[in-house]
């Protein structure tokens, strides 16, 4: 048997060498293929750290009446944290809002707010963030109700706007993906089976002399085993080096902006779980369905 | 050995190649198919080792009932008979000793082994000068001479031979004959659809001659007939 | 002349039935890689569109000194407006200033900033756009220099990163749109090549009882044209009703966000353009590429 | 007609498979190309309409010099000669009726031409009822006669037949030789490798013997040759 099993696969491998060409041809669809996979798979989990990073910064911003006292604020602080699905409460006193605000007005405009710290007319401000960000809303219109709330900016307008688009573009490039794997396996179903297509005749003769079904099977089945392997490694080699230049060097101006791109080690081996399981997986099903439907004895 | 009782074959595209053959083949005998072209003989022969089902009727080889054998079970059958088929079939990306190697492989024999015996069949059918061609590189008439190499190389029960000298001279031809009643003397049963004329006569066999699909005469050490 | 290619098209058809596996399997190669390409194009319009959105939002804010007269105001009006590369120039007054200053800091600020309306210490200003917003930068230092600015807001730290970030994407959807047409051609003439492999004999024969190299020719050049022709239809069709069906959904979304998408019949054309050009020329350039190499008498 | 000079051919692979071949053949010859298997018939065939080129020598067919022919020029050469080929080369998604009268589309002919010509032909080689049926479809012997047809339907000026009676009958390739005899008195050249000894010593024509890629024996109403 061990035998068996060795021959097998010198002889996927001399198919391999002897059907250059058509080795070639199913060999560049499953890397091609695998690629394009692996790259949209790569955008998504950095899209996807982008997203948990945009939504990380979602907060609803509460205002204290004028008439607050600090122990009513407390309680009010111990009352939003006992609420459902908060995550944290963030104190921010009236000086360190003017602070705060004179610096997001920007400087040209000190001289203008400059009248106004002495008499801070600002209320005290408390900053309330969700632990799921899509409830923000929900919960800054549970919080306006308590007694020594005056106001509630949860930035709905915004926040609604930047779920809506998000959703969109999640939409989008779910829909992306799953039409690439789907293109990915036809594509590579349509090679493999091109490629027995032209060797029908050749299982024929085979079976016409004696081969039982695996002896003709498995050598399709070791070929197919190789093709995905090499297949997967080829792309995977290609993205993970591309990757880790691209993060050295381009990473500095993503980062900048908000957005910082996922470290390469994260990446790598989620990314050789998908593209050596799927190479595999394609290499071994089309080893078996091209050789299935020639096999009807 | 061989036994066919009343065994119909049509074509799906309903062309009825055989019409009622029955017939009965013991161990060891040597037997001619002879008959026109489109006679229905290569039919005939292909319901042996099931490359064709019958449309009706019952057949026997080797032991197997043809109609009761499961697909899994084919290999076993195909493995107790050599078959030279009339168009050859060999496969295109192996060499001349691959080919014939390949028959002794499916059947588990080890590398040792086949080499030395495919040596042997490769001299038997004068081709050792041809070991590493690839089969489009042979003549008509060598790559004849592989298909009836690789047909003899397990040594099979039974062989069955579809016109095996139609692409050879007469002098090749009769190397193949001799070959053929070497082995048929150690016990091996052969049938073989021929046309040649000449060999039917000179060597006397048993002759069943199709026309139509039926068996019209069924001669022990016959002639070829058909008198022009 | 006109029968012979009547007969040509009659065969190429014929083909297309006949070889109705291989028929599928190429008519989905280039019509699924059309595909990806469309989609692609769309995007990648979109996205062009929004960029070309957000730099036109690009702009100088300049602050005259409190001392500048009316007249010198004007002055300087006219100086920026001689300057090289100068789209726009707009004249904000501090009263108009106060109100935009008093939205943008928040309702809740309302009472803050109402005491100041009376005594208006803001200063006038001016909102400049280049006609290439990358030069934005550059044309707030030679304004600044001129005699009667205060203060010149250019957003420059905005800006940059801004066209960092949008550097990198649009490298990254570059590369990947030439790697999609690089892969399309690729895969198309591998699945036209084995095609074809798999038609090698047929070939021969056909040479072998006389025919020309163009009458061999013709049957797979027709069938390529019906290959491209179909093959670019599918998509188009698909993008479109999708994209139509898109526009009028979600096109309120992304609306609301500030990017609009682009209506469909500015993308229809070029869409088509592409498309059926693309689809046709690989649809000829395989069948001729395909017979070639076996037509070497 | 055809005429070698000194031909020698060597195959990639490093057969010698002719080795100083020069023969004439006249108009309205019909001249029969024996020898052994691998002898090197077929590759003397194939270098007349060129799917084989000669390592050296000189070639003429038809007027046309094979050295100095174009390849733009050869399908107007094949078009002169109608060839039997030993493995038949019939198309294999095309019926009997299409594969010959493809070979009709070819130089041009209009359809309704060809329908009434490809009936003929069929009828000469007894395949009427075969029409619309795939090659594979079809049993050997009826194959080689499609072959045969497909030969004759453009009214050739030399026909070459490489083995075109090996896979039938005596009598139906009695009938093809008839029918060989039949183009050859209207004034058609043939050319016909083949084994069948009753054949060449009934029908006596002209013999050419070629061994180890060499004529050996170049006879006017020649024998077979060759005793067993
Ligand atoms: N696969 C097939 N499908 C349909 N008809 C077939 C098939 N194979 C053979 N036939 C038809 O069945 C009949 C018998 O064919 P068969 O091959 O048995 O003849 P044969 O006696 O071997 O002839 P030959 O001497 O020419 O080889 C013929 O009319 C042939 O056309
Ligand atoms: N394409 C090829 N490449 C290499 N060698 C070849 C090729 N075709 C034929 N040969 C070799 O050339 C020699 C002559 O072959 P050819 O086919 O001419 O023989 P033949 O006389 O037609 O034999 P047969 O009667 O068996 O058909 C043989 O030894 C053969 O193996
Ligand atoms: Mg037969
Ligand atoms: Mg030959």
């Amino acid at each position: 048997m061990r035998i068996r099993i060795l021959r097998h696969f010198r002889e996927g491998f001399k198919n391999l060498i002897r059907n250059g060409w058509m080795t070639f041809a199913s060999l560049s669809a499953v890397g091609i293929t695998l690629l394009i996979l692996g790259v949209t798979l790569v955008i998504a989990m950095n899209a996807q750290q982008m997203s948990n990073y945009i939504t990380g910064q979602l907060q609803v911003n509460v205002f204290y009446k004028m008439t607050a006292t600090p122990s009513q604020e407390k309680q009010t602080i111990a009352e939003i944290e006992a609420m459902p699905g908060v995550k944290s409460v963030q104190f921010v006193s009236k000086q360190q809002e003017f602070k705060d605000l004179q610096k997001s007005i920007g400087s040209q405009y000190n001289d203008v707010l400059s009248g106004l710290s002495a008499n801070n007319t600002l209320p005290d401000k408390l900053i309330v963030k969700a632990v799921d960000p899509r409830k923000t809303v929900a919960l800054g219109e549970s919080i306006a109700k308590l007694p020594q709330v005056d106001k509630v900016q949860d930035g709905s307008d915004i926040a609604n706007k930047l779920f809506r688009f998000l959703d969109v573009v999640r939409n989008i490039g779910l829909a992306f993906v799953i039409g690439l794997v789907i293109t990915a396996m036809f594509l590579i179903s349509n090679t493999i089976k091109i490629t027995i297509f032209s060797r029908r005749r050749e299982i024929e003769i085979m079976r016409l002399v004696g081969a039982t079904n695996w002896f003709i099977r498995w050598p399709f089945l070791t070929e197919g085993i190789l093709i995905g392997a090499i297949g997967a490694a080829i792309p995977f080699a290609a993205i993970f080096f591309a990757y880790r230049a691209a993060y050295t060097k381009v990473g500095g101006a993503f980062m900048s902006i908000a957005f910082p791109l996922m470290p390469i080690g994260s990446i790598g081996s989620k990314l050789a779980l998908v593209l050596f399981g799927l190479g595999l997986f394609i290499g071994i099903w089309g080893g078996i369905m091209s050789v299935r439907k020639f096999l009807k004895v | 050995m061989i036994e066919m009782q009343d065994v119909w074959k049509e074509y799906p595209t309903g062309t009825r190649a055989l019409n009622g053959i029955s017939v009965n083949i013991g161990k060891s005998e040597f037997v001619y198919v002879v008959g026109p072209s489109g006679a229905g003989k290569s039919t005939f022969i292909k319901l042996m080792y099931r490359e064709e089902r019958p449309t009706k009727g019952h057949i026997f080889i080797n032991g197997f009932n043809i109609e009761r054998l499961k697909n899994r079970k084919v290999p076993l059958l195909r493995r107790s008979i050599g078959v030279v088929f009339q168009d050859f079939k060999l496969l295109p990306n192996l060499t001349a000793a691959e080919n014939i190697a390949f028959a002794q492989e499916v059947i588990g024999i080890s590398q040792r082994h086949i080499k030395r015996r495919v040596k042997e069949v490769l001299e038997w059918v004068g081709l050792s000068h041809k070991t590493d061609v690839l089969p489009s590189r042979l003549s008509g008439g060598e790559q004849q001479r592989i298909a009836v190499a690789r047909a003899l190389v397990n040594n099979p029960t039974v062989i069955i031979a579809d016109e095996p000298t139609g692409n050879l001279d007469p002098e090749t031809s009769w190397g193949i004959m001799k070959l053929f009643q070497r082995i048929n003397d150690r016990g091996t049963t052969i049938v073989m659809a021929t046309h040649n004329k000449d060999i039917v006569n000179t060597m006397r066999k048993r002759v069943i001659a199709i026309e139509h699909g039926q068996i019209v005469r069924d001669e022990v050490k016959g002639t070829y007939g058909y008198e022009d």
